[in-house]
């Protein structure tokens, strides 16, 4: 019966917005758009809290337990308070208070900002030492991969650019080799790799459209 | 036992590859070299773009406008911040009102500081020239609907000024007004763009994506769908160049090419001690079965 | 957009040949897969990580709740599988709140088909959200826990990096599969092993013999085979226009543009 | 034998823990320089104690900033306290907005009427299946999030059909259309082979060759032609992900170049910003 219910509210789900697709701009069924995308996005939004509640959740048993670096949950705990209040009050108290204002720049600009990017500028190094340790001429393919590479980082930087222009005639350094790989050999290969992705996502939207999905996880979970 | 060169190569400790990486990049923001720049095709496309929208706005009454989607984070605004200033920028000095909005919190934020640090020095105002919606969290459903009509999905800018009232929006009555949508992004996103807005308004659109996504907007390129790009911030730097303004983009320039020859003299590095280790090897078996024999 | 008569046509011919090969399957037809290389690795490095004792770490990277990640869990009940036959510690930190509690099923299922429910510890599938928080608790791990092997199979952004090189700075074996096209480099510079894009649909078809991604599998090839057909027809359509003055507009776009 | 390993270990402890302390030292010892600096001249416009606190707060990113490259050297307590505190700022912040940015104007304003407009009642039938999420969290009644879920993905389902065949067929600028690449061009009366149509083969075999790559369920024994045509494929991806590789290394250079210009220009101002 649930199973049922399920695979009938997936069908209409996807019926819609399939019907849409299908029907002439004639038949007006347009309109329906607005409201229909208005009501999904608020019922979508209604999930928000979702995250939070795992979150506390998962620390607060870390903090009750005080498992080794509860510390760290406590300060995720009161990072995730803060910030959700200084958000809150900076929307609701109109005009908004100058230490709101500071303490919420404090919050997202001196810290969130900062940390964030970072993190994620790490990446540089960790780029360096792969190139080091990891990038190998193991076999023809690790060679042809690492030459292109090579060739499309002169091709990008000034120095590669304008070095290579005084030596070979005009359209024909490394800033046009680059473009013609980029332009020819990785468009070319990126679009069969786009084609078989849009196949794929075609036959992953039937299987769940028509409730086709079987096997140990797609059972219970889709 | 002495370690023989080629082991002796390949057991750097990464520590000192990564300070080395820290002085070839601060160096050059010491020691400046100006070098010629060209603008690769993608970039010099969406000039071309911004400069017609501007040209026929000196003609027009309606001016068009351009629509920022400022999907960008925090994290890569090492990129997309560039790319942003160099667009708006362009923006102000060919005065094309714009409408900023994002998927992604922070970027219309950002973008915001961005374009008041830059009217300042144009003598711009909030409302007339650019706009700023915020930030609009959309699933499928809602951007259709929000393609359909604009204002039924949003009723309110960051100002709390129903958008009705906003200057630049008189000229706006529907998605199809906008004349270029530029996509600003560190993880895709502009494909509901191409897929869903394209065919319907034949609007064209252009982003600005990370270096590491450029490679993936080729084929949009090639089709058509996308108009032109910025790639990274050599897209930028190039951008900036084209329209004679130095911003982050340029300035990073000099930092990237002692990184990349950085980057490359590990790669021969790791290789050439790999390889010799390997011959190495390969002789040392040889021998052992020259012995066995 | 709405539907042309092309569009409405194209999407049978895709659509067709994908249902009717899963409901074939379905009947139980065998079918075809070629032998994916790298799934053999997965073996040989839980045989690695059962010589030195240390744990294994399966990664499903940025995955939500969608097939990329249903098909990572699938691959995960693999390993668990094999983990837990070879008595291994196997942690699996997820990303994603609503694929947290399958893992943790998952897991804990298939510890305890090989009876081993002792061994499976809560606390070894765990939940961290945000992307480099989620990385940076993946490399913590590597380093705290001097796991043996690592497994990355689901969809992975700019982490991917940070990842396959923190594997290497710990030394351990590593086994990669990703459909996101941009984080395969790194993986195939990093990783022993590396199953590339589509592949890794097609592995998860042929570790799990389910029907349904079987059949579909057949089913996508024939689509990929009618765009490809689709392609050299308008080819040949160009060529025979800059041969014949006669021929003045290429059919083929005419035809898909009705 | 051992004994001397510990002595080693315990003497790098020793000098690690010295150059810690010297640099974070330094570091607050400028940023407290540089606060009262800054309160001593601040900036027109400006109180002495906002100055100080402006400058506090670019101490503050610098410090985090340093800290996080601090598990370059190792992994260490300092970086995992900031790495928590980044989830905490995420999630507080992304929750918020959800709340201030999707549902305050969509849903409660429309709610209990705002801006002029009548309260419209029939929004609170919207709490139900919204309620349905929060199923997922009892282990009994999960089912019930199943239905919003599935539905959610049925409409995906649905709306994939309209994005990808627009992907393929726009007119004039799909994706298949425009993989239609002219091998010869009709130059006058006669017929010539350009540049262009040199690089147009290429683009054709190289997209033909990638996708019999993804073939996996023809028999390579069965068509002769597959084994040669997927291997090439494999390599012409190869070439594929050798470009991604290049663009990769500019785009993560770019974000320590970022960082270091906010250290040099707006924390240390050793340069003009």
């Amino acid at each position: 019966m649930r199973k049922k219910l399920l695979i009938f509210l997936t069908f209409i789900g996807g019926l819609y917005y399939f019907v849409e697709w299908v029907m002439p701009a004639e038949s007006g069924i347009e309109k329906t758009l607005t409201p229909f995308g208005q009501v999904t996005l608020v019922i979508s939004g209604f999930a928000f809290l979702l995250g939070v509640i795992n979150l506390v959740r998962l620390h607060g048993t870390r903090i009750l337990k005080t498992r080794p670096g509860y510390y760290n949950s406590v300060a995720l705990i009161t990072a995730m308070i803060v910030m959700a209040l200084a958000e809150l009050l900076r929307f609701y108290l109109t005009p908004t208070p100058h230490w709101v204002d500071k303490s919420y720049e404090f919050l997202f600009v001196n810290m969130r900002v900062p940390i964030d990017s970072t993190i994620f500028s790490l990446l540089a190094f960790y780029m360096a030492s792969a190139a080091y340790r990891a990038f190998r001429i193991k076999s023809l393919e690790a060679a042809l991969m690492m030459s292109i590479a090579v060739i499309v980082m002169l091709g990008q930087i000034t120095v590669g650019i304008w070095f290579s222009d005084m030596i070979f005639p005009a359209g024909y350094g490394l800033q046009d080799f680059r473009e013609w790989l980029m332009k020819y050999w990785n468009a070319a290969a990126q679009r069969g790799i786009l084609f078989g992705a849009v196949v794929g996502s075609l036959a992953l939207s039937m299987r769940i459209w028509l409730s086709l999905e079987r096997g140990s996880f797609f059972d219970r979970e889709v | 036992m002495k370690k023989p060169w080629y082991e002796w190569i390949q057991s750097i400790d990464r520590r000192i590859i990564y300070l080395v990486v820290f002085v070839v990049v601060s160096l050059p923001f010491f020691i400046k070299i100006k070098l010629p720049m060209r603008p690769s095709e993608p970039t010099e496309n969406l000039y071309n773009k911004v400069e017609q929208i501007a040209d026929y706005n000196k003609t027009s009454t309606k001016k068009k406008c351009i629509f920022f989607q400022m999907d960008w984070t925090p994290s890569v605004q090492a990129e997309c911040w560039p790319q942003t200033e160099a667009m708006i920028e362009h923006c102000f000095m060919r005065d094309i009102p714009f409408i900023i909005m994002g998927w992604a919190p922070e970027g219309p934020m950002l973008t915001q500081t961005i374009a008041e640090k830059r009217a300042k020095e144009h003598g711009k105002k909030y409302g007339e020239d650019w706009v700023n919606f915020g930030y609009k969290p959309m699933n499928l459903p809602a951007f259709l609907a929000f393609i359909k009509d604009v204002y039924s999905q949003i009723n309110q800018d960051t100002e709390g000024t129903p958008i009705r009232n906003v200057p630049v929006m008189q000229n706006v009555e529907s998605i199809r007004d906008v004349d270029l949508i530029f996509h600003v992004t560190g993880s895709g996103g502009v494909e509901a763009w191409i897929q869903y807005l394209q065919p319907e308004t034949g609007t064209d659109v252009a982003t600005g994506c990370t270096a590491i996504i450029g490679p993936e907007m080729y084929p949009y390129l090639d089709s058509g769908q996308l108009i032109g790009m910025m790639e990274g911030l050599s897209g930028a730097a190039q951008y900036e160049h084209q329209i004679g303004y130095i911003g982050k983009g340029t300035r990073g320039s000099g930092s990237q090419n002692l990184a990349h020859f950085w980057i490359i003299a590990m790669m021969v590095l790791g290789n050439v001690g790999y390889l010799f280790q390997r011959k190495q090897e390969r002789e040392e078996k040889q021998r052992l079965e020259m012995a066995g024999e | 957009m709405h539907a042309t008569y092309t569009m409405l046509l194209l999407s049978v011919l895709f659509c067709a040949p994908i249902i009717y090969f899963i409901l074939v399957a379905r009947k139980g037809r065998e079918i075809y897969i070629r032998p994916i290389a790298g799934l053999a690795a997965i073996d040989e490095a839980i045989g690695r990580a059962t010589e030195m004792g240390r744990p294994v770490l399966y990664v499903s990277g940025l995955a939500r709740l969608d097939i990329i990640g249903l098909c990572s869990m699938a691959i995960l009940s693999q390993v668990a599988k094999l983990c837990a036959r070879y008595d291994l510690r196997l942690i699996v930190p997820t990303n994603n709140y609503l694929l947290y509690p399958i893992a943790q099923e998952a897991v804990r299922e298939a510890y305890a088909a090989e009876g081993k429910t002792d061994i499976f510890n809560d606390e070894d599938v765990l939940y961290v959200p945000g992307q480099f928080p989620y990385a940076a608790a993946c490399v913590g791990i590597m380093h705290r826990e001097k796991v043996a092997a690592n497994f990355f199979f689901g969809a992975f952004y700019a982490e991917s990096l940070i990842l396959a090189e923190a594997g290497n700075q710990v030394g351990a074996i590593q086994v990669a599969g990703t459909p996101s096209t941009m984080q395969i480099p790194f993986f195939v510079t990093a990783c022993d092993y590396t199953i590339i894009g589509e592949e890794y649909y097609a592995a998860t078809a042929y570790l799990t013999k389910e029907p349904t991604m079987l059949g579909s599998l057949v089913g996508q090839d024939i689509g990929k085979m009618t765009i490809s057909v689709l392609i050299v027809l308008g080819v040949i359509c160009m060529v025979l226009m800059a041969l014949f003055s006669s021929v003045d507009s290429n059919w083929m776009i005419e035809l898909l543009e009705k | 034998m051992a004994t001397e390993l510990e002595a080693n270990d315990a003497s790098r402890k020793r000098t690690e823990l010295i150059v810690v302390l010297v640099i974070s030292g330094a570091v607050l010892a400028y940023i407290l320089i540089d606060m009262f600096r800054a309160m001593a001249s601040p900036p027109d416009g400006q109180s002495g104690f906002g100055a100080l606190f402006d400058r506090f707060m670019v101490g503050v990113a610098a410090i985090c900033t340093i800290v996080i490259y601090s598990f370059l050297y190792k992994e260490n307590p300092f970086y995992r306290f900031l790495e928590h505190v980044l989830v905490g700022l995420s999630v507080g912040f992304y929750t918020m907005l959800t709340w201030t940015q999707l549902l305050k104007p969509n849903w409660w304003d429309k709610l209990t009427g705002a801006d002029g407009l009548p309260p419209n009642w029939y929004w609170l039938l919207a709490i139900f299946p919204g309620l349905m999420w929060y199923f997922q969290l009892s282990r009994k009644k999960v089912w019930l999030s199943r239905i919003i879920i599935m539905f959610f993905m049925g409409t995906g389902a649905g709306l994939s059909f309209k994005g990808i065949f627009n992907l393929l067929l726009t007119p004039g600028r799909g994706q298949i259309q425009q993989s239609f690449k002219p091998f010869l061009t009709r130059f006058g009366g006669g017929v010539v082979f350009t540049a262009t149509n040199f690089n147009n083969i290429i683009f054709i075999v190289v997209i033909l060759c990638v996708l019999s790559y993804f073939f996996f369920s023809f028999r390579h024994d069965k068509i002769k032609i597959l084994p040669y045509s997927s291997t090439l494929g494999r390599y012409f991806l190869m070439v594929c992900f050798g470009t991604i590789f290049g663009t990769t290394v500019q785009g993560r250079m770019s974000l320590f170049i970022d960082r270091l210009t906010f250290l040099y220009t707006e924390w240390l101002k050793v340069l003009a910003g």
